[in-house]
């Protein structure tokens, strides 16, 4: 494109379609060879999303009803076809949001910590440590809870908020992370406005800043929610199982959804002496299993859908 | 306001709005610092629970650990039995992050920058989803449906590249090796990473992306000059979240691998390695006394490589501080 | 949300807890009681904890299925009133036991006896019959196919592939892996030389987690072989193990006489009734995974020791044997010990 | 009120780095004093450190007084809170609040701070405001939209309605003007002289026609090259800056300019 | 090389709403256009489309023709990306790629077209670019050091050095100026002078003054109210344009500017 060519181009024209038309072949081909490869990488990633959903609808959709959702499991043994999964549904809800309660504001106040305030020594310890809190394995942190609450309550107690803590060992890193990157979006130049308009500092976080990113944190959170909810390890240690109904996380065992496909997995089929019968299903526990996981999935599904809601709800407003 | 007030000369006043608002900014930040500090109280507690339980494996003599460990060799130092299972981990993290990063990253664009606008809050809950499915689920589904699949893709790998050490070995029969683990690990933390990259990429700010569209840059070099450098923390940050998932993955490593403790690169054969979290659910259940011991030792070694691999991403983000994109 | 209407009749609400006999136990029982440990017990214990809950309405027994390990441990430090596990109290686990239910008063019996299948998939071949030490080199990874001449000479009539072995085994640690090794040291002991231990001693071989695992493992492969509780195995095929001359299919039944003609362990106290498992009694399926019922003859108060008594009272009793067998394949207890141990069972009191 | 604003032996610093080197100023009250200089001398650091706002910038601070009507703004007793809700700022690029509608934006700095304003009230504010900074009649149908919807040029007179809202005492602007056409440029300047009745203003500016049509007292700064700090060279009226000013430097800048 | 640009009958749309309608406008090569007119006209939006930059805003799109050389830039066979390296733009709001160091911020157009580019001519390159913008000697010490590290004035004057040293056909200048400071801002303005002896300009700029200093060509766009399209109302010599133009509405405005 030397300025030098132009002199002799009457017909310009013609030059200039050419110029206009040509980009390097070679970057053009990176650019669809990127675009493609960004495709499959999509596609890719919805395969598997595809099969395992199909996979558990498949498995797990017949075993499905009113009954199902509304029973709990108490005195049904064996090939029994009857019982359901009310009660580990219930504890499901109940330990996740307990952790969600705990996690929540524990790790948007660190992540606020981190971004508005953090300096010096304390802020590069937390960074670092929460970074290491996400590679814990799970069972330690049921361990870790088992032997916390053993050394205040004795080592006989079982109980749902137990679960709740151990997941929320697990909970809290992922909170912070994903709300410290959040958070550090939004411009500074906000931050700025407000504090010019008088705004105090903690005003400005929580009324510009936390405003500004709500959507962000949002998502934070649920991935911090996905990350526990399909617990299984911690909740076995700490929070025992039961076939009962228990809605009280102070007191006595529960069940969560997890925990129940587990072990409804691990027992295999039941010997049923005269074949499948009205009352006796062999296989009735990996359909119970299933069924279970989608319910779980279901209402993973159904929180993303809240989720984005309130995304949609409070995103900033650019248009 | 009015105008007869004079904040910061006149006294009383000023002194008093002024010390509420610096009152509660106190406060407020005292519960951030809280916060952050309850943290590192908790981790300190988890560290401590670590030690103080893993402290009898840790001064037990090799005889004593052999008599008192059931999978414990003779004449093993404790690190020399921990090293195939340090490896195993870190293998398997390893496996995963290096499928998922640049699949996530894919998809992160894909949602951010190429899928039409409409769709990409959609296709964004889509890979969300996959976050939803709990661990066993993969197991069971990387178990039962996927290793079958996979298992004459590495029979092939196998026979026609097994020269290339990764591949070499006896492929397994039925696909429950590292591979398979790799694969399904992958998929299981593509989701974590993918979200965050996505967001960031989202914010990337429209100036740098017009600046690089008006030097006449393509999609994507869009991309690559203003995208990719302003999420570069951003994403280490989210691998960094996936890599602890990857590490610390229990249920999904436990049902499908079929472990073995060996320092070998065949990750298409089976019994050759384990990880640290899928060992501890493992043998925790049957498990007593020195046992138990080993396992939490275990546990901390897993908990010290952590450790050092996020010094080593720490390291690496610090190097380019100056220019990350905040700001 | 409730909880499901029962099958049956529930039986008739008597106010009084019976305290005469083990075998009548409907009853008022009420409150909580839990135990846990091993998880073979598990689908057994289902069944049990319905059929005293059923009779108990306001009683609820529960069973974490936290491991044997784990179950010992929550027995003697008592965070479990009762205990399932697959092996008997060493030393140091009895003398915490012990310190939590006072000198003697230990109670530990067989209450779960399964028989281990090996059972491999194979087309075309439904039993095959193995010797002890056919078995052990099959395992170890010396006979290496399924037409070894070791295989076809016990095996006349059976038409054998060349397909190769692939030897499944248990990637956990677990009472059935140590089971059945205890059974190739014991009647294979040129062969199979390692001390049984709960982990597989072979490396690079394919394994799996949990019953369900291996039996998912084998079901996956073709040539594959494994050893499993026997209710898992469905309709893969099993081996005819040799013993004292005959080859043995598994059942429940053979698996109880096992259980009940092996000898008492010696030098326990009471209530304590371990058994030396003999894997050579002819008419026996030697491979028996025995799973201890653990329980103590005080409790500190008076509901935990009417619920441990009436739980473990209907877990011994005929009926609850019967519906562990239904529901979980186990192999019934035998009238010697169960007369062995109801005097324990019978005594237990608060205080 | 207006406010005197006397600055003391002030040094600005970004960390190690200093920026602006030893200024000693006096700020009329009720008067509009004009900043100009060439980029990167520190007019907009020094602007800042007036409101306390530079201190908000990780490693930076100050050193010597600041002084409004003899109190040390940097002093112990001293809120920067209430600093900064009685000297206003518009800032250089436009940056009002993406997630709140036009009429939000304008009541930030009331509804911000917690405080309570019946509906009629908040409605007269935000009319008064948006006249006042002459962008009423293009957004009084879309009070609601988003401010972020806006022109560069609307949106920077929507910060001025904004910080003119809270009806500070001081006013910052931080060149105000640089993304307003000729029109909102001039009602920006009329606003200037209105507000000069009541308030103590201070603007930063490039342009030195607006610089000597809106000021009474000029400053202007210099800096010797780059890295060194900048440095108020000299202050004076307007009139005697822009036709006789005692410096050499301030005489090639202020001629380079018309010439 | 310079270019002639014709629009015809150009409107241009945000979504359903017509931002600026029927704009008949000649560009001639080697010479410096100006836009001129009120905030909000649709200025910037025009601008814009000269390089395909208005379509990567969602939902927008143009209608009619903008012709280089007779080739109409949004016709099938035309890339985007072509038009967008031979008119090269610089912005109203200073954006240096916060990533890269002020060396690599000006080279990064070049190693998009030309990967193999030596060192030496890499350093000609830059200092040359960085000459032109005036910014070589505030920066020529710290040319490894972040650009966002620069003052708004020193970063917009970057921006232009990194748009020139793709040496682009067209140069397309929303306000470029607005952040600078006079001394900055003539030697820009010299800068468009030379430019032009080879280069077809454009220029936004809100400074009637400069407008007249640089521009051999000027363009008035008005606009009826808010919500109503803008308008290019008269396009003429510069001269003509501020001393006799045709239509009351520009006069009205470019005095408006003096009076
Ligand atoms: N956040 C910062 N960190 C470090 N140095 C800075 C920062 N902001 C500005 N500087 C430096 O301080 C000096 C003064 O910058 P300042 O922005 O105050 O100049 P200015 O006079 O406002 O320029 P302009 O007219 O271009 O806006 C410059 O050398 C600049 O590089
Ligand atoms: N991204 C957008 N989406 C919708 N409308 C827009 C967008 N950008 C600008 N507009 C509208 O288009 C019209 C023209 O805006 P434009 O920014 O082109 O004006 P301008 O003449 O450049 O103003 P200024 O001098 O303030 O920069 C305005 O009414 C504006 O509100
Ligand atoms: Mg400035
Ligand atoms: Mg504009």
């Amino acid at each position: 494109m030397s300025a030098a060519t132009d002199h002799t181009s009457p017909g310009g024209s013609s030059e200039t379609a050419r110029l206009l038309s040509t980009v390097d072949t070679g970057r053009r081909r990176t650019d669809r060879a990127m675009q493609v490869l960004i495709y499959i990488a999509f596609a890719l990633a919805m395969i598997p999303l595809g099969w395992l959903i199909f996979t558990v609808v498949a498995q797990g959709g017949d075993r499905i009803s009113m009954d199902f959702l509304m029973q709990s499991m108490r005195n049904i043994f064996g090939g029994d076809p009857r019982g359901g999964i009310y009660h580990a549904i219930l504890g499901t809800v109940v330990i996740t949001a307990l952790a969600t309660v705990i996690s929540v504001p524990i790790g948007i106040l660190t992540a606020i910590y981190l971004v508005e305030y953090g300096k010096g020594w304390l802020a590069r310890a937390v960074t670092f440590f929460v970074d290491v809190m996400t590679g814990i394995p799970s069972i330690v942190a049921g361990l870790f809870a088992f032997s916390l609450f053993a050394l205040i309550f004795g080592p006989a107690v079982r109980i749902g908020i137990m679960g709740a803590v151990a997941l929320s060992v697990l909970m809290i890193p992922v909170v912070v992370r994903s709300c410290e990157e959040m958070l550090k979006l939004v411009p500074n130049e906000l931050r700025e406005a407000s504090y010019a308009l008088g705004v105090p500092k903690w005003l400005t976080i929580i009324k510009v800043v936390l405003r500004t990113s709500v959507a962000g944190l949002t998502t934070g959170v649920l991935l911090a929610v996905a990350r526990v909810i399909g617990e299984t390890a911690p909740l076995l240690v700490t929070v025992g199982v039961t076939d009962s109904i228990n809605a009280n996380p102070f007191d006595g065992r529960m069940m969560t959804l997890p925990v129940f496909a587990y072990r409804q997995y691990s027992q295999g089929d039941a010997p049923c002496p005269g074949g499948d019968s009205a009352t006796c299903v062999a296989d009735i526990a990996s359909q119970n299993a299933w069924g279970a996981a989608l319910v779980l999935i279901v209402m993973v599904l159904a929180l993303n859908l809240i989720g984005r809601l309130i995304t949609r709800w409070f995103a900033p407003k650019l248009g | 306001m009015s105008t007869t007030v004079s904040p910061p000369a006149q006294g009383s006043r000023r002194r008093r709005s002024g010390n509420t608002d610096r009152g509660f900014n106190r406060v407020f930040r005292w519960i951030a610092v809280g916060a952050g500090a309850t943290i590192l109280a908790v981790l300190a507690a988890v560290a401590l629970f670590l030690v103080s339980e893993a402290w009898p494996a840790i001064m037990a003599s090799p005889e004593e650990l052999a008599e008192g460990v059931p999978r414990y060799p003779e004449d093993t130092s404790l690190l020399a039995y921990l090293g195939p299972l340090i490896y195993g981990t870190i293998l398997a993290a390893v496996l995963a992050l290096f499928l998922a990063v640049p699949i996530s990253m894919g998809i992160a664009l894909f949602i951010s920058h190429y899928a039409p606008r409409r769709l990409s809050q959609l296709l964004g809950a889509l890979v969300d989803l996959l976050a939803a499915i709990p661990s066993v689920i993969y197991g069971l589904w990387g178990f039962f449906t996927l290793a079958p699949v996979l298992t004459p893709i590495w029979m092939w790998l196998n026979d026609n590249l097994g020269w290339i050490p990764l591949w070499g070995g006896n492929a397994s029969p039925t696909g429950r090796s590292m591979a398979t683990v790799g694969v399904v690990l992958a998929i299981m933390i593509l989701p974590i990473i993918t979200a965050v990259s996505r967001e960031v990429f989202l914010q990337t700010p429209k100036l740098h992306e017009e600046a690089a569209l008006a030097l006449g840059a393509t999609r994507w070099e869009v991309v690559k000059t203003a995208v990719l450098p302003f999420g570069r923390s951003g994403v280490i940050s989210a691998s960094m979240l996936g890599l602890g998932r990857a590490l610390g993955e229990t249920m999904a490593v436990l049902m499908i691998l079929s472990p073995g403790f060996t320092y070998s690169l065949d990750i298409l054969a089976a019994g050759q390695h384990q990880t640290i979290a899928a060992y501890i659910a493992a043998d925790f259940p049957e498990s007593t006394g020195l046992g138990v011991n080993t396992l939490i030792a275990a546990g901390l070694a897993l908990f010290v490589i952590t450790l050092a691999v996020n010094m080593a991403a720490r390291w690496v983000v610090a190097r380019r501080k100056d220019f990350s994109g905040a700001n | 949300g409730s909880d499901p209407e029962p099958a049956g009749s529930s039986g008739d609400e008597t106010t009084e807890a019976s305290e005469e006999s083990g075998d009548d136990m409907e009853g008022g029982l009420s409150g909580t009681v839990s135990g846990g440990g091993a998880s073979s017990q598990e689908a057994a214990m289902n069944a049990w904890r319905a059929g005293f809950q059923e009779a108990n309405p306001e009683a609820t027994v529960n069973y974490d299925p936290v491991g044997s390990g784990g179950g010992r441990t929550g027995f003697g430090d008592g965070s479990y009133k009762f205990a399932g596990s697959d092996a008997p109290l060493d030393d140091e686990e009895m003398a915490a036991a012990e310190s939590q239910c006072g000198e003697g008063g230990v109670i530990e019996f067989p209450g779960y006896v399964s028989p281990v299948a090996v059972a491999f998939n194979l087309d075309g071949v439904d039993s095959l019959n193995m010797a002890p030490e056919t078995i052990a080199n099959v395992f170890l990874g010396e006979i290496t196919s399924w037409d070894d001449e070791a295989i076809a000479a016990d095996n006349p009539d059976a038409d054998l592939p060349s397909t190769d072995i692939t030897v499944v085994h248990r990637s956990d640690e677990s009472g059935t892996t140590e089971n059945f090794e205890e059974y190739l040291y014991a009647a294979a002991p040129d062969v199979w030389t390692a001390e049984p231990s709960g982990v597989w001693p072979v490396d690079g071989q394919e394994s799996a987690q949990g019953n369900s695992g291996v039996v998912g493992a084998v079901q996956a492969g073709q040539g594959t072989i494994t050893y499993a509780d026997a209710s898992q195995v469905g309709d893969l095929g099993s081996v005819a193990v040799g013993v004292g001359g005959e080859f043995i299919e598994y059942s429940a039944e053979a698996a109880a006489e096992v259980v009940a003609q092996s000898p008492r362990t010696e030098g326990t106290s009471e209530y304590v009734y371990t058994i030396e498992l003999e894997r050579d009694i002819p008419g026996t399926y030697p491979i028996a995974l025995v799973s201890y019922s653990l329980a103590c003859t005080t409790y500190a108060d008076e509901q935990t020791a009417e619920l441990v008594k009436g739980f473990l009272s209907y877990l011994v009793s005929e009926e609850g044997q019967q519906a562990a067998s239904e529901a979980a394949g186990s192999a019934p207890l035998s009238d010697t010990i169960r007369e062995a141990v109801l005097p324990g069972i019978e005594s237990i009191s608060a205080g | 009120m207006a406010q005197r604003i006397d600055t003391k032996d002030l040094n600005i610093y970004y960390g190690d780095f200093l920026a602006v080197q030893d200024v000693n100023m006096t700020i009329e009250p009720k008067s509009v004093t004009a900043l100009i200089g060439p980029s990167g001398c520190g007019k907009s650091t020094f602007l800042r450190t007036l409101n306390r706002m530079h201190e908000v910038i990780p490693g930076a601070r100050v050193e010597g007084r600041v002084e409004m009507d003899g109190v040390d703004l940097y002093g112990p007793n001293v809120d920067p809170v209430a600093v900064r809700k009685n000297v206003g700022m518009v800032f250089q690029r436009p940056n009002p609040f993406p997630t709140m509608s036009i009429r939000d934006n304008v009541l930030a700095g009331v509804k911000l701070n917690n405080k309570r304003i019946s509906k009629a009230e908040a409605d007269d504010l935000v009319e008064s405001s948006l006249h006042g900074a002459n962008l009423w009649n293009e957004v009084k149908d879309r009070l609601d939209k988003p401010g972020s919807g806006l022109s560069g040029g609307q949106q920077q007179r929507l910060c001025i309605a904004r910080a003119i809202a809270i009806k500070p005492q001081v006013l910052l602007m931080d060149e105000p003007c640089s993304a307003l056409d000729p029109i909102s440029t001039i009602a920006i300047e009329d606003l200037i002289g209105e507000l000069k009745q009541e308030y103590t203003i201070v603007i930063v500016t490039h342009n030195m026609q607006q610089a000597a049509r809106v000021s009474d007292r000029t400053g202007f700064f210099n800096i010797a090259g780059t890295g060194k700090p900048g440095k108020l060279i000299e202050m004076d009226d307007t009139a005697t800056i822009f036709s006789a000013p005692a410096e050499k430097a301030t005489e090639d800048y202020v001629s380079g300019r018309f010439g």
